[in-house]
């Protein structure tokens, strides 16, 4: 913790309608390493990603990037403070190519004219960095792409910009074996240029190959930020699961909390 | 179902001038400009005077909104109730509605055919017909054309008007196909008196003679316009007559410019103070009488009528059109057209 | 892989809900942006305080009564073109539609003499015959549904024209025929049907409550189900009411009052209607086709089958429009379903809620928003305006309506909800 | 994780066409269903030959003018709406926004006496300022753009009855305006306008030939795109030859001959808009809000102003529709822009091949499906039936073209293509 | 190979417009046993599966079902024989809820109406088995569950019915450490009671963790069809990412055509 964090979120609240989502949760992502986010399916992640890149306000907290507060009101303030992201929900245009897509939002132009053979270019070289051997042709629609193939797109359109912060959402999912090597020695290779990157997944096996420091959301609650050479791999999972790992994790009487927060659910058997 | 005849007055009786109320509905402003423009200013004209009070709506040639303004009247309390039909249908559930809450009725301009109107007041339109059939006829002749071929543009075939017309031109120009004085050219009905759709029908009506075309009988000014457009597109204007009918500034300056034949001039302001009369005669639950009457073949009745006689307008008769201060001489005479007026006596 | 810890507990435990709790969640729903009819209404109230103040007569009996004939045909047509919008699809058509069906009702009893009941279903058949030739062309084809219906509604108006032989009307003599749209069913019938309208609604509402605690599912509190029973009940009780008042201008000539007969034809058209959209498999197979075509092919939904029905639906209820429509007019001629039906139908279910885009919309919609195009068509003849003015108005109005909706949506979608 | 025998090769390698291999592969796609233009030409060709059998003079050169003069308002105003409906938006308002602006540019000449100039400005200028509210209400608002413009839809209905107070007709007399959509530039004219097209085609695809192989890009042969060149200027050539003959009824009253002056006219806003929607991130980014608005928006596209500026260039073009239109009829009445205009530059826009759910289209689809129109239109008008056949025929004419289209396409979602 | 085969695909050829993404596939599915069916990103797995389930028509090739002849024109026909796919691309209709999406296209009736007591109930039971917990509401629409969650809701949809062949297409992308447990044991619970499985995965792990047998795809071509104790981590890698390993997968002159069959796409400096 001796340096400087670059992006911190403190205390944010996110509710959807009744439902709380997020519930004062802190971040801080810290240049030069790869911070793992965990949690189970539904802790509230992918709300996290998306409330730090301005897609959803968020109800109370604040985010400080370089140590000032920072008010993040869409994606384009998101990408004006240098916060790229891939997000779980790939969110490319199925009716665009894969350069078109790559270069969404930040078009080479030669005057008002756009580039397309530079853009092009670029492009072929990202996507043979990442191991992609079996797309036709760069101009094809991505709709007529496979799902590792769409993930492989929207990685090597992050990745594309000089940004700052790197957040990617469970990037390896559809991945095969070659490609989840590429991208995870991408993200090393990211890490020590310098960014800083977020780094979602469930594969544990990941996590401890590539990350510095892990961040444990459970029930929407940031129940521990340790480093990862701390922890046991069973640890994390407790943490994951449960919301604690002997002193780690959110206090006995939290957890109860945590159990209430499920309360609105309907289920059969409930006639007590 | 009501046929029986509506001479009893029975009602709008017992209101004075203070509650006296009278609704108007006109039809639309597409297949004439005469509603907005003439009608509307002349009856308010009339009814102000005689210190009735008056609420004139247009129903866009939407039989729904004809028939919703015609509740929202009654709702609101008018006792004379005089409407302009978009079909007889309507009208006459407008009309029998109205009788049936005791408030009296008006036809003005286009008879409701199995109605119960009070009174029926209106220009001939069969008349108006015949003079724009006389007046082409008349135009050929002058202008020396041999076995002449004649296109009809008539008005939509929705509108029960457009067909009277048709009768009336028709019972002039048949009698000269059949004897072969003429020849019967292309004959088409144009849609909601659309004058875009009218350009292009008659353009494709030239484009399929080859150009062999020798008057057109427009059924109204608006359409008389694109058929002249079109004419004009060919440098055909001025050499084949046109007719139309409303007398329009734009139709007087086409008859000024000699691209058009003639027009018939209807004195709206003669119709519209007739009606006026009877209205708030009725209004004050007073009972006119009336000279004529016209035979509703569907109610079997005979509707009390006033009917005004049409008037065919050429070069030389605009300046009567000005003098009965139908249109003024400034929006008449502008540009170009100040000498022409003055060639033509308007003054 | 590393799998220690995990626990499979019940998915969670529901405290039953109080009728506390109940309120809490509506409004804390409400203020997440799940509004439901709430805008529409909103958007209804604020125009009627908007006309009554501008024309106190629009608040009489009379004037209440006007509303259901006036709004009627376009109602029931905006009814069907629900189902077809819930796909995604359009019908242009539906307008000219009725239209036709209309004009071969008036023709069958006017040329020859057949009966109101075999001219009626005539009709009916005609619009299922049309949608039938809507929905081949657009499902098995593959024409896209605006190009099919645009030839429909050029085809189906020239249809009309042809079948009326031109610019004359024909008209409707049928005392039945004429009945549904201009008379009123006698007060104490109005009383009976709305005290069934009620007693069903409360039956179907305790029933399934029963049904639901039998099973040990999460129900709503008693209190909270006999409260709308009785906000039904209110809002039923007092349209009666008002509605059986006499609202003759003159009660010697002829006395007026009672439920338009329209009203229960209506009433009973949405009550079928959302019962098959929201409680059969066929309904749900609809929702499922508009939100995502390809996942109910996949799930074994036979695509065309509804896609063709809703076609049919559409059209059928766009002949029984026509029918009201004809008998609101006493006659058919070349314009009837023409002007302003079909873009005043489709605007119904739009404001009322329904998505262009498919997969969203209830039946409930066209009623609403048919409301609010009645209430605007209506205030508006009131106000006396010249016709320039008057669509100046109307449109300024409606758009003030949609933004009330629009507005109270866009604070849900601040909250991340939509 | 094994990560063990992974070997970064170069994505491919990729020979160079040739041009058999060109053809081949167009022929694949081709058979693969991936149509472009084909089906609407095909649609196009098939409506031609059937008028020519009907009514041989359907193929001289004043029916060929007329076609274009018939057809440019329409077309002009659907190349607009091709924008709001790549956003998957709809503007039912264009008709009528057109007759706005045109009743301004006739007012103002008429009662102001402007000079032409003026008064097309004023009438841009109404476009785009209509343009900017529709697109505030629907963007920044949210009220659904159906509602929107249906609002503008009767709203601008009574704006032009207003502009020119009441039903009157008023009169254009202004010769540029008039010559607009009723005279041709001269012969030579033509030829010059047409060789510089043909040389400035011909330079944009060289050059973006040499740019690609300067990368080492993939580059089509040669030969293949000289014979896209030469394609275009034959092309042309046959239609500017045809437009250049002889076609007054009477040779020595009046000499008619040379390119109608709204063909350039289209032409340079085909060009310019088809420039900016396919060379230009603006345009790449409204392809891309229509695909997938919420993508879009995270890759940091302002979706708003994207949304307001269609709306802009859509009641823009309208504007110049409206010009076109008024300088055909020689006067604007109530009816400039009104009955069928929408429906028809909305069904061009479709049958040209654009979709109604956003991200698919062109600017070309509008002239490709304006012919259409035009074409049956046009035709129609040549056969003389009365009313009634001429509405049933125009609708099974339009649903036989898009039958075609529908049907060559139908054999692309065989093969798992669309 | 003792048992018959319950599914047999022979010879499968599928393109697309020009592109051939199946070339002559032939597959067995046995009951009682887990296929794995592995290859790298754009394989063409996904497309066997939809040809499988009549998603996609096939241009060669034919199916046999109980050593049957069938045909398969669309998932009505799949469904009918007793097949059952989770998709990749989950297939869910967002705009409706969990419970009507698990029941879609054969919901429960109580005479015409739907009988929503008893599928809210069934449906609560099956998650429950998949040890979701975070899901709040069963009626709440899909398009506000995470990504796991639908992932969750997708394979709850196509193990409640009692069908013969399950086929997963990546079904544990998304999910998290506990939930990915329950459904490898869910689909060894599945073989075991005699179903025939099909498991698309990238992780080599659980696919040893739990397959009979495994299939590899390699371009589109089928390489290599061997029991599971036959073959190690190391060889299948081998086979997914170069087509081969040692004498299993494709002859050295096939590989050739492999790399032929790329030869559309379009690349820098191609310049020979
Ligand atoms: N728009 C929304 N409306 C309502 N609830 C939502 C919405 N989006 C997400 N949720 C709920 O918020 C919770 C957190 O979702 P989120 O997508 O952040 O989970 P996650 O940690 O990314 O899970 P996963 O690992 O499955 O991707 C879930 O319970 C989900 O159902
Ligand atoms: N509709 C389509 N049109 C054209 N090409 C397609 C289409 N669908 C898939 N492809 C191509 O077919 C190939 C195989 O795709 P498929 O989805 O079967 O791969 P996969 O093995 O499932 O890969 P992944 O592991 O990434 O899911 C890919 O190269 C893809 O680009
Ligand atoms: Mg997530
Ligand atoms: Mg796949």
């Amino acid at each position: 913790m001796s340096v400087t964090p670059l992006l911190e979120a403190r205390g944010i609240d996110k509710r959807f309608g009744p439902v709380q989502v997020l519930k004062d949760v802190d971040l801080t992502v810290t240049p030069g390493e790869v911070t793992a986010l965990v949690g189970d399916n539904g802790a509230g992640k992918s709300t996290l990603v998306k409330c730090i890149s301005g897609i959803y306000p968020i109800d109370a907290g604040e985010f400080l990037f370089d140590g000032q507060p920072v008010t993040i009101h869409g994606p384009r303030d998101a990408a004006g403070l240098g916060i790229e992201v891939v997000y779980q929900d790939l969110a490319l245009c199925d009716n665009l190519d894969i350069v078109q897509n790559m270069f969404l939002g930040r078009e080479r132009r030669s005057g008002l004219v756009l580039d397309e053979p530079t853009m092009e270019q670029m492009a072929a070289e990202t996507l043979a960095g990442l191991s992609v051997r079996t797309v036709k042709s760069l101009r094809q629609h991505v709709s007529s792409l496979s799902g590792g193939q769409r993930q492989t797109v929207a990685i090597a359109k992050a990745v594309l910009w000089n940004s700052k912060v790197v957040i990617l959402d469970e990037p390896t999912a559809a991945l095969g074996v070659a490609q989840t090597a590429q991208v995870l020695e991408l993200v090393r290779r990211l890490a020590d240029r310098g960014l800083a990157v977020v780094l979602i997944s469930h594969n544990m096996n990941d996590v401890f190959a590539v990350s510095d420091r892990i961040a444990a959301l459970y029930l929407g609650q940031m129940v521990a930020q340790v480093k990862t050479t701390d922890v046991t791999h069973a640890q994390v999972v407790e943490l994951i699961t449960a919301g604690r790992s002997g002193d780690l994790g959110l206090a006995a009487e939290k957890i109860d909390n945590g159990v209430e927060y499920a309360d609105t659910l309907t289920t059969p058997g409930a006639e007590q | 179902a009501c046929g029986d005849d509506s001479g009893s007055g029975d009602s709008g009786s017992g209101t004075d001038t203070k509650t006296a109320k009278i609704g108007v509905i006109l039809p639309d402003s597409a297949s004439s400009a005469r509603w907005e423009t003439a009608d509307r200013k002349y009856l308010e004209e009339a009814f102000k005077a005689a210190g009735v009070q008056y609420d004139i709506q247009n129903a866009q040639g939407d039989k729904t909104q004809f028939q919703t303004i015609a509740d929202q009247m009654i709702t609101s309390g008018v006792n004379v109730l005089m409407i302009v039909n978009l079909d007889s249908g309507t009208g006459k559930a407008v009309l029998d509605k109205a009788k049936s809450q005791g408030v009296a009725t008006i036809d003005y301009d286009r008879l409701t055919l199995g109605g119960s109107a009070q009174y029926y007041v209106s220009f001939d339109n069969v008349a108006v017909g015949k003079l724009q059939g006389e007046g082409l006829v008349q135009c050929l002749t002058t202008m020396n054309k041999q076995k002449p071929v004649v296109a009809e543009l008539n008005g939509s075939q929705t509108d029960n008007n457009a067909t009277l017309f048709k009768e009336g031109y028709d019972s002039v120009l048949k009698p000269k196909y059949t004897s072969g004085d003429y020849v019967q050219g292309p004959d088409q009905w144009v849609p909601d008196w659309d004058n875009a759709q009218a350009g292009t029908i008659f353009e494709q009506m030239l484009t399929e003679k080859s150009g062999k075309i020798d008057g057109v009988l427009a059924a109204n000014d608006g359409l008389g316009n694109a058929v002249i457009s079109v004419l004009k597109k060919n440098n055909l204007n001025g050499k084949v007559p046109v007719t139309g009918q409303d007398a329009t500034v734009q139709g007087l300056q086409n008859i000024l410019a000699g691209d058009q034949c003639m027009t018939v001039y209807k004195a709206i302001k003669q119709e519209a103070d007739a009606a006026a009369d009877l209205a708030i005669g009725l209004a004050k639950g007073e009972k006119k009488d009336t000279t004529q009457t016209v035979k509703d073949p569907d109610g079997n009745r005979d509707v009390p009528s006033v009917l005004l006689t049409p008037k065919a307008i050429t070069k030389e008769t605009v300046k009567d059109v000005v003098a009965d201060g139908f249109v003024t001489k400034a929006e008449l005479c502008t540009g170009n057209f100040a000498t022409l007026c003055t060639q033509a006596g308007v003054s | 892989m590393t799998t220690t810890a995990h626990h499979i507990e019940p998915v969670a435990v529901a405290p039953k809900p109080t009728v506390g709790s109940h309120i809490r969640d509506y409004l804390s729903r409400v203020g997440g942006g799940d509004l439901g009819a709430l805008p529409a209404v909103l958007g209804l109230i604020v125009l009627c305080v908007f006309f009554a103040i501008m024309k106190p007569v629009f608040f009489s009996a009379g004037n209440f009564a006007n509303l259901f004939t006036q709004g009627a045909a376009v109602t029931i047509i905006a009814m069907g073109l629900i189902f077809v919008l819930l796909l995604g699809e359009i019908d242009l058509s539906a307008g000219f539609a009725s239209g036709v069906c209309a004009a071969i009702l008036a023709q069958l009893m006017a040329e020859q003499g057949a009966p109101w009941y075999l001219a009626v279903l005539a009709a009916i058949v005609t619009g299922v015959v049309i949608g039938l030739v809507l929905g081949f062309l657009v499902a098995k084809v593959g024409i896209p549904s605006f190009v099919v219906t645009l030839a429909g509604f050029l085809a189906f108006q020239g249809t009309v024209l042809l079948l009326i032989k031109g610019g004359t009307n024909v008209s409707i003599r049928d005392d039945v025929i004429l009945a549904i749209a201009n008379k009123n069913i006698v007060p104490w019938l109005g009383w009976v049907l709305t005290i069934i309208g009620i007693a069903g609604y409360a039956a179907v509402v305790l029933l399934s409550r029963r049904r639901r605690a039998a099973r040990g599912l999460v129900t709503e509190p008693l209190a909270v189900a006999v409260g709308r029973i009785a906000a039904l009940a209110v809002i039923l009780g007092i349209a009666v009411f008002v509605l059986n008042q006499e609202r003759s201008r003159n009660v010697v000539v002829v006395s007026l009052k009672g439920v338009p007969i329209v009203v229960p034809i209506i009433a009973a058209l949405l009550i079928i209607w959302t019962f098959i959209l929201r409680r059969t498999a066929y309904g749900r197979h609809i929702y499922a086709v508009g939100g995502n075509r390809e996942a109910a092919r996949r799930a074994g939904i036979s695509v065309d089958r509804i896609r063709i029905s809703v076609f049919v639906i559409c059209s059928g209820m766009a002949a029984i429009g026509g029918i009201v429509a004809a008998s609101r007019a006493n006659s058919v001629d070349a314009n009837t379903g023409g002007s302003n039906v079909l873009l005043y139908a489709v605007g119904a279910a739009v404001i009322g809620g329904t998505s262009l885009f498919g997969g969203k919309g209830r039946v409930l919609d066209a009623l609403l928003g048919g409301a609010v195009i009645a209430v605007i068509d209506n205030g508006m003849g009131l106000m006396g305006l010249s016709s320039g003015q008057k669509f100046v108005f109307t449109g300024v109005v409606l758009l003030l309506a949609a933004g009330v909706d629009a507005l109270s949506r866009r604070r849900a979608a601040a909250t991340g909800t939509r």
